[in-house]
């Protein structure tokens, strides 16, 4: 094509240079990459997929099935883009692609942000009936939204000539503009395609904020922006596709459609020389108005139908075209690079062919409501013979839809309808405002479209009319699938790949439907079209993640003493979000040997170590202590005050759900631990079980997780270290017993002192209030200094914990472990309800096969058997092997100085005694299965 | 392989399109991947040759033509890794079996581990795995990324890799070939496959079933096997059996086409999982959404969760597009694993709770389910998968294994 | 916290506070807003600020009390007034920290994190509703016409700053995308 | 992407809120068979069409309440408190 020296919507004071497979070539700022492509005479942009055919650009919009192209360089390289939505800039950088994207390995410094949005009436499109809706709806004072994917607004009046109430088209879009930013409630958003409709109205939109400007003008603005709106109201305006036709050799470059003529006209300044306009129906004729008032040769007007008798037909007539009705394209031909020179042209009823050479074959098929959106909501749609389209069908709630996208062809229709449709989401949300009236255009009445869809092969090869140009399927294809059974569009699609390319059958799926209802004698409108899904236009991962990356993709969860950890030189580990101190190496040590330093300070001197993570509940309540008894396996109300009591929770399967301590502070208040991970869970599982179960109880909850800061003080000296920090409180055994717990002052910080210990070792866990739990921190190494006080960290509290036999739920359960599994049969409560209990009594539940919680000691003293082993009798049986259970918890132990660990094996402690082992690839070590208990069996450390 | 060049290993011929007869020995309801196996099954081990398909849609058009093809055997319990590596020998021979190219590609799954925790499990599942005579292998995260080299390792990520477990035999299939592959097997040995037939009843007499209800008459049936996946609920009330299922949207995606460079990828902890498909599209799930639904249709969120933590897995990806959502209904049990067995109802038979993960299934499925049908008994490999394990307490659960579905 | 100075918006930490938590029932609700002072406890999606406090609605029979730091004698007026069986009442000034976000711009800034929604029609001054900031729970609490405050558990607080901040730096037109 | 409307706060977005399953299942007493107490633990309606399930506001108020849900349409007819029943709701 050649550019017009005046003319279109460009800007010509600016030209831009780009480059396209490394050549640099020009156009202006207005042009899309398409555009410029023609403008630079660039007519073959690709090769086809399977066929390596020449192929061109067939449209201006978001019909375009083959122009894709590769944009961008470096980290912000965007395979697979659709060229006619590419505005160009300075510098673009783009690419004909060879069938598959390259993705470059390189940092995208491109911003992706969201924003969140709510409406009263969201409007999908920005053509005249869009433009129509949000005025009427804005007027009256609802908060609108309305969104189209081009730079500007105006749709389908940016490539035609229309008249609104007598002046051109444009000046109407330009005051219905300036009146929609005026309006406070009303925003408009350029460059958006809505590519999601969600349950309830979610409209989710892809801005295109920065992409068109030159690289150098986009820093500091987002790339793109993905909105979520919300919107009490939505209507979609989103127009209608042309689409294509169907005959040998249609798809060589060279070859649009009827209105992406006008497009490249009217906004690109972009003609032919000599057209053949080919046509269903009589939107197409305006092609011949157009491009013949702007110097191009009409070198044939064909209309397979048998006669015209329309608005514009008829004017054609008048005008002195010559129109050929029932006559039809039944092939092209191409020079040396396949492209378009010349039409064959032949009428329906038969008869000999003739050669009309041209350099722009204008098609239209007839018009497809744009109804992706709506079929994403699973709304029906049905067949019209009038239009020969699929229409809207029963209505999705809160959804409406007009203009084009309604089959409402003619722009009086549309301006109407958007305007209706405006005002009635508007009142239904009970707006009153101003009513402005509607703006007129005189409608030609429309003849009816031709339901031709397909030109026949003269010679019977069908592999060359194309019905998916992206993804290059003819109707040859379309027999072969038909001749092997296939009936159904949906087995087609998957048979051809039809419609499963980046235009996801905007543009082949209705004449596919029909070739296979042509191909089978059924009902078109009986056969369909395959579905529509989500997005309505494809968008980068990397929107959808948006801001969500980096230090933004989660929460790093720390507690106030994170820094002391982070001075001493922890070494970190995730406790789901939370960052835990998992050793402290000193120079020159590593993970064993600061976890063995650990250990022995804790059962030989004093250790401290962060436990903030916990969770905390604190219960209140004259049936706080009935609640409990509820909850737990084992007795809570039988607690006094001032005393603590392990205790563990199943789910309703009788499987462990939970431990943790739980602490009577007045008759009527507890205070109850979970670990780390089930802070939340437990939480809401208490709630749920007050609020629908038992909504008779009169408990209240509340989460203190991080109102308090949580650090035992561990070992033989914890007493020594801990007395000249408290005032009044007396922390001789007698007084504060193991299982104690008393409110008082810690280093000058209120606190809550409790005599538990998860390591077996004499233990004081003293709670201050969340931000003073640095303090407390630093309080205790303070006092400690002179016993050598040491941070521990959850692995040696592994160990430790280890060592006397005690579970971690999670690692040496999982969710077939019972309570009478893990051991803890003793915390079963007979003489109550608790929830899951029901469920242990099931024969399941109940066999003495199940497996149950052991300790190991390996053969080998110095081999730490890896966590995760399995263990059998005969470590020389074939696979598959008869498993007897596995390791869950494996270490060496300072304490025993051996490797040793916890393990749940069939029979359980019936297996005392036994000796399996451990297959792996590399050897089958010998275990000794004992009791679970290795260290102070009879508890007299923790008591002490 | 080139893009479009699958669609060319289509054969000329698939199915007849018969209609109904009377009656059949074995009625199947429900054409996807585990009816369809089963259908082949029956008349290909047991020689019973007088059986339909039944199906509403089209063959496939359920949770068949929508999963994202992962094929592993490395499950946790013993009765599932003994059924789940029967599937998968399965696999390896079906190309060749059912003589039609269904492009199984042992790529690798590569589960990644990214705390102490999932390190741990992930042991648990290997030693377990190859003890049971299933493939897996650990590869720290200098391994994984010598395996798979656009994995960000990382150690600044919120979760970094710590490493994963690796099951080489593991890979992918194209899905729509199965379904024609299967399709067309079944058809060749007599099966009569019968599309647009909605089961809407069952006749039931003293405790037996004799026939079916459908939108295409009624047809009698010696006996009958629900193979109904996502739809199981709705047809067992038919049969008045009571499932302890949920039936629930399960969604995936498509990236337009990008040059090959992946294997299966999942993570647990960040919820995704990734693999690239023959044509070059990447494909996604998820975790699935909590609620009950038939609508086909999951929710936004999930997607945009899954691709933050996908570009931190792959931050490469951060410019393909996504081409294509779509979700299926799973039918999920409370352990996570299927129920194949008999019913209350004599002769009448269930298959069905494959939820998240039953593509990797379709072979050793089809032949277990046909086994307990013609015998009226379960094979040892399904015994376990009974339905009264929910009474008894017997479960086998899996959760651990399909914690991102796949 | 460095607080963001920009054209349309600003975000700072707020000084610690005096925080109580309070579920009480039906029949005592007059008498907790008797203590406090108030006419009747605030209604669904409200605060009432009164004699330097602030009194928060949670949920039907939960609310939050905000009083100048130190006054940690809230706890036990309150309990009283309440009546042990009535209720609880729960010290929970270190269990949340405040953030206070103002200027023209702050709706936008929380419209890229928070889904809730915040046009005058909708929520106001007064207005105080829990949502979530990205992947976090806060308490949002509208003081006036440009000013929030946000309430947030101090493990989470880093990061609601976090996309705070980056929602200044969007709408202030030099952000960053820093991966 | 559901958005639900809590009784207390008003729509919010689905992810405020965690799903709880089949509205109206009453707890059996624990002395019922084993096929009872596996019907209450794992069997659930799944019905096509409107189903009156149970939400908590997890993320706002924590309150528990019911809506009624076409799992075929995602329609949401119905929000209500757990003290009344799906029909004399509003
Ligand atoms: C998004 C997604 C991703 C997945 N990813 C994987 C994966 O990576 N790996 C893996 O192993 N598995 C995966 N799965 C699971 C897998 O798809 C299913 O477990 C498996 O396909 C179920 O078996 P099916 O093919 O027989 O089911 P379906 O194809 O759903 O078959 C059931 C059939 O029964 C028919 N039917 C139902 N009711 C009636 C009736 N009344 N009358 C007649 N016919 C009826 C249905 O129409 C349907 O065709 C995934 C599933 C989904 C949804
Ligand atoms: N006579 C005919 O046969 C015929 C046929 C079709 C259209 N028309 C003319 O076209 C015009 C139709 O007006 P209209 O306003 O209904 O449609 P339109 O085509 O003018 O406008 C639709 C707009 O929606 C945008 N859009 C579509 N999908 C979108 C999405 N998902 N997100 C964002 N934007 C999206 C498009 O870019 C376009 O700008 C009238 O002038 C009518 O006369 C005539
Ligand atoms: C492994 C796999 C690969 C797919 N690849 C594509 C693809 O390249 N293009 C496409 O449009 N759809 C692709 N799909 C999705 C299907 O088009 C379709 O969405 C899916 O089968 C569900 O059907 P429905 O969307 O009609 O409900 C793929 C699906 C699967 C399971
Ligand atoms: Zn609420």
């Amino acid at each position: 094509m050649k550019r017009r020296p005046s003319g279109g919507l460009l800007d010509r004071d600016r030209a831009l240079r780009f480059s396209w497979d490394g050549r640099t070539l020009s156009g202006f700022a207005g042009d899309t990459l398409a555009s410029a492509l023609l403008g630079n005479n660039v007519s073959t942009v690709g090769r086809s997929v399977a066929q390596g055919r020449p192929r061109g650009v067939m449209s201006a919009g978001l019909e375009e099935a083959h122009a894709f192209a590769q944009i961008g360089e470096g980290g912000a390289t965007e395979p697979l883009v659709r060229s006619t939505g590419v505005e160009l800039y300075e510098g673009l950088v783009a690419r004909s692609l060879s069938i598959r994207g390259v993705l470059s390995p390189e940092t995208d410094s491109g911003r992706f942000e969201k924003r969140y949005a709510h409406a009263d009436v969201m409007v999908v499109g920005g053509g005249p009936t869009g433009i129509a809706a949000a005025l009427a709806a804005g007027l009256q004072g609802a908060r609108v939204v309305i969104a189209d994917e081009g730079p500007e607004l105006g749709g389908a009046l940016l490539r035609d000539r229309y008249l609104i109430d007598g002046r051109p088209a444009a000046e109407w879009v330009r005051a219905a503009g300036l009146m929609l930013a005026g309006l406070p409630e009303v925003r408009v958003l350029p460059r958006t395609t809505a590519f999601a409709a969600l349950d309830q109205n979610g409209i989710v939109l892809a801005e295109r904020v920065s992409q068109h400007l030159p690289i150098a003008d986009r820093s500091g603005l987002a790339d793109r922006r993905l909105w979520r709106v919300r919107a009490k109201q939505v209507i979609l305006a989103t127009g209608a596709l042309e689409r294509p036709l169907v005959f040998p050799d249609n798809d060589r470059p060279g070859i649009m459609l009827a209105s992406a003529a006008r497009a490249y006209l009217h906004r690109f300044a972009l003609t032919p020389e000599r057209i053949v306009v080919f046509a269903t129906n009589d939107d197409a004729y305006r092609t011949v108005f157009d491009l013949h008032d702007a110097g191009v040769v009409i070198a044939a007007v064909l209309d397979a139908r048998d006669e015209a008798t329309g608005g514009l037909p008829r004017k054609a007539r008048q005008a002195g075209f010559e129109i050929e009705t029932g006559a039809v394209v039944t092939g092209t031909i191409g020079d040396q690079d396949g492209v378009l020179q010349a039409v064959r042209v032949a009428r329906l009823a038969g008869g000999g062919e003739r050669l009309v050479p041209c350099d722009l074959l204008a098609v239209s098929g007839g018009w497809d409501p744009n109804l992706n959106l709506h079929q994403q909501r699973r709304g029906a749609t049905r067949w019209d013979d009038r239009l020969a389209t699929f229409l809207p069908g029963a209505a999705v709630p809160m959804q409406t839809i007009v203009g084009a996208a309604n089959g409402r062809y003619g722009l009086n229709d549309c301006l109407v309808g958007g305007r209706e449709a405006g005002l009635a989401a508007a009142a239904a949300l009970g707006f009153a405002g101003t009513v402005v009236p509607a703006p007129s255009a005189g409608d030609e009445a429309e003849g009816e479209h031709a339901s031709v869809w397909h030109i026949t092969a003269p010679d019977g090869d069908e592999s060359r009319s194309f019905i998916d140009l992206h993804r290059d399927v003819t109707v040859a294809g379309v027999t072969r699938a038909l001749g092997a059974g296939v009936r159904h569009v949906e087995h087609v699609k998957r048979y051809t790949l039809i419609g499963t390319g980046v235009e996801q059958g905007r543009s082949a799926k209705v004449n596919a439907g029909r070739a296979v209802a042509g191909g089978i004698g059924l009902d078109f409108a009986q056969v369909g079209v395959s579905s529509g899904r989500p997005p309505a236009e494809p968008v980068p991962f990397a929107l959808l993640a948006a801001r969500s990356r980096g230090a933004l993709f989660e929460p790093v969860r720390t507690t106030p003493i994170h820094p002391a950890h982070v001075a001493l030189g922890a070494v970190f580990e995730d406790a789901g979000q939370w960052k835990r101190a998992r050793y402290y190496p000193r120079p020159g040590e590593g993970m064993s040997e600061a976890v063995v330093r650990e250990c022995l300070a804790v059962r030989n001197g004093v250790a401290l170590m962060d436990a903030s993570t916990l969770g905390k509940i604190d219960v209140q309540g004259p049936d706080s202590a009935k609640f409990l008894d509820r909850l737990y396996t084992n007795r809570i109300g039988t607690l006094k005050p001032g005393r603590a009591r392990y205790g563990l929770m199943c789910r309703l399967d009788g499987v462990v759900f939970d431990d943790g301590v739980v602490m009577r502070l007045e008759p009527n208040r507890f205070f109850v631990t979970t670990t780390t991970g089930n802070a939340g869970p437990v939480m809401e599982w208490m709630e749920q079980h007050l609020q629908t179960e038992w909504p008779d109880l009169r408990v209240w909850l509340t989460s203190v997780t991080e109102q308090w800061a949580t650090v035992p003080l561990v070992g033989p000296r914890a007493r020594e270290v801990l007395a000249p920090l408290v005032v009044g409180m007396d922390l001789s055994k007698e007084a504060f017993p193991f299982m104690a717990v008393k409110d008082g002052v810690v280093a000058g910080l209120p606190a809550r002192v409790a005599r538990v210990s998860f390591s077996g070792e004499l233990a004081f866990e003293v709670s201050v209030a969340w931000d003073q739990g640095l303090a407390l921190w630093d309080a205790l190494l303070d006092a400690g200094s002179a016993y050598a006080i040491t941070p521990y960290g959850t692995e040696a509290l592994d160990v430790l914990r280890t060592e006397k036999g005690y579970i971690i739920v999670g690692q040496d359960t999982d969710a077939t472990t019972t309570p009478a599994d893990a051991g803890l049969e003793w915390m079963i409560a007979q003489d109550k309800d608790f929830l899951g209990k029901r469920s242990l009594e099931r024969p399941a539940m109940q066999r003495t096969d199940r497996k149950g919680l052991v300790g190991i000691l390996p053969d080998d003293p110095g081999v730490v058997v890896p966590e995760g082993c399995h263990l059998v009798a005969d470590p020389n049986e074939a696979t598959p092997m008869t498993i007897l259970g596995h390791i869950t918890s494996s270490f060496v132990s300072p304490s025993i100085r051996r490797s040793f660990g916890l393990a749940m094996v069939t029979g359980g402690r019936a297996r005392v005694g036994q000796r399996l082992y451990a297959p792996m690839m590399n050897g089958a070590p010998a275990v000794t299965i004992v009791d679970p208990v290795f260290y102070d069996p009879k508890g007299a450390r923790r008591d002490g | 392989m080139h893009p479009n060049e699958h669609a060319l290993h289509n054969p000329e011929f698939l199915w007849r399109n018969p209609d109904p007869k009377p009656s059949y020995d074995v009625v199947i309801v429900g054409g996807g991947l585990h009816g369809l196996s089963t259908a082949y099954h029956l008349a290909r081990n047991h020689g019973i040759k007088r059986v339909a398909v039944v199906e509403r849609g089209w063959l496939g058009n359920g949770n068949a033509v929508r999963n994202t093809t992962i094929i592993r055997s490395n499950y946790l319990r013993d009765e599932s890794a003994a059924l789940y590596e029967h599937c998968l020998k399965l696999w390896e021979v079906w190309t060749e079996e059912l003589d039609y190219e269904i492009l199984f590609s042992q790529r690798g799954v590569l589960t990644l581990n990214h705390n102490l925790h999932e390190v741990r499990e992930g042991h648990r599942g290997m030693y377990s795995n190859q003890l049971n005579g299933v493939d897996s292998e650990w590869l720290d995260a200098q391994a994984v990324k010598e395996f798979c080299p656009i994995v960000n390792t990382s150690a600044d990520l919120r979760y970094p890799v710590a490493g994963g477990t690796l099951q080489r035999r593991g890979g992918i299939a194209r899905h729509d070939a199965v379904v024609f592959a299967l399709a067309r097997a079944a058809d060749r040995l007599g099966v009569d496959l019968i599309q647009g037939c909605e089961v809407t009843g069952f006749d039931i007499q003293r405790g037996r079933v004799t026939g079916l209800v459908t939108t295409k008459g009624r047809i009698g049936a010696g006996k009958v096997g629900l193979v109904g996946a996502g739809r199981t609920p709705l047809l067992a009330r038919m049969a008045g059996i009571e499932v302890p299922l949920q039936s629930a949207p399960l969604q995936a995606l498509v990236s337009d086409i990008v040059e090959p460079m992946l294997p299966c990828v999942v993570s647990n902890a960040l919820h995704v999982y990734v693999s690239q498909a023959h044509k070059g599209e990447l494909v996604m799930g998820a975790g699935r959404d909590p609620y009950t639904s038939y609508a086909q249709r999951g929710s936004f969120h999930i997607l945009e969760d899954q691709m933050a933590a996908a570009l931190q897995v792959f931050p490469i990806f951060g410019r393909v597009h996504l081409l294509r959502t779509w979700a299926g209904i799973v039918d999920v049990t409370p352990d996570a694993s299927p129920i194949v067995g008999i019913t209350p109802v004599e002769e009448l038979y269930l298959n069905c709770g494959w939820g998240t993960g039953g593509f990797k299934a379709t072979p050793g499925s089809g032949w277990v389910f046909a086994h307990t049908i013609a015998h009226g008994a379960p094979h040892a490999l399904n015994a376990a998968f009974s339905l009264d394990r929910f009474e008894t307490g017997a479960l086998i659960d899996e959760h651990g294994a399909s914690v991102a579905v796949h | 916290m460095a607080d963001s100075e920009g054209m349309a918006v600003r975000l700072q930490s707020l000084p610690q506070a005096t925080q109580v938590g309070f579920r009480v029932t039906l029949a005592s609700q007059m008498s907790a807003a008797n203590a406090l002072g108030i006419p009747a406890l605030p209604g669904v999606n409200r605060f009432i600020g009164a004699g330097g406090l602030l009194v928060l609605w949670l949920g039907p029979d939960e609310w939050l009390l905000i009083a100048p730091d130190g006054m940690v004698e809230w706890e036990s007026r309150l309990r009283n007034a309440i009546g042990a069986d009535q209720g609880a009442v729960v010290d929970v000034s270190a269990n949340r920290v405040g953030f206070e976000l103002s200027g023209p711009a702050a709706r936008d800034v929380l419209a890229s994190c928070c889904a809730l929604d915040l046009h005058p029609r909708a929520f106001g001054p007064g207005g105080c509703g829990q949502t979530l900031i990205a992947k976090a729970q806060v308490i949002l609490a509208q003081t006036d016409l440009e000013t929030y405050r946000i309430l947030v558990r101090p493990s989470f607080a880093n990061y609601v700053a976090a996309w705070l901040e980056d929602g200044v730096a969007g709408v202030q037109g030099h952000a960053k995308a820093d991966l | 992407m559901l958005l639900i409307r809590c009784p207390w706060c008003g729509e919010r977005e689905e992810t405020e809120f965690r799903y709880g399953g089949q509205a109206h299942i009453a707890t059996p007493r624990s002395d019922v068979d084993d096929a009872s107490w596996a019907r209450f633990l794992f069997h659930r309606d799944n019905p096509a069409g409107p189903f009156a399930e149970r939400w908590v506001h997890i993320h706002g108020c924590r309150r528990w309440f019911h809506i009624v849900r076409d799992t075929l349409t995602h329609d949401i007819t119905r929000s209500y408190l757990p003290s009344e029943s799906p029909e004399d709701a509003g």
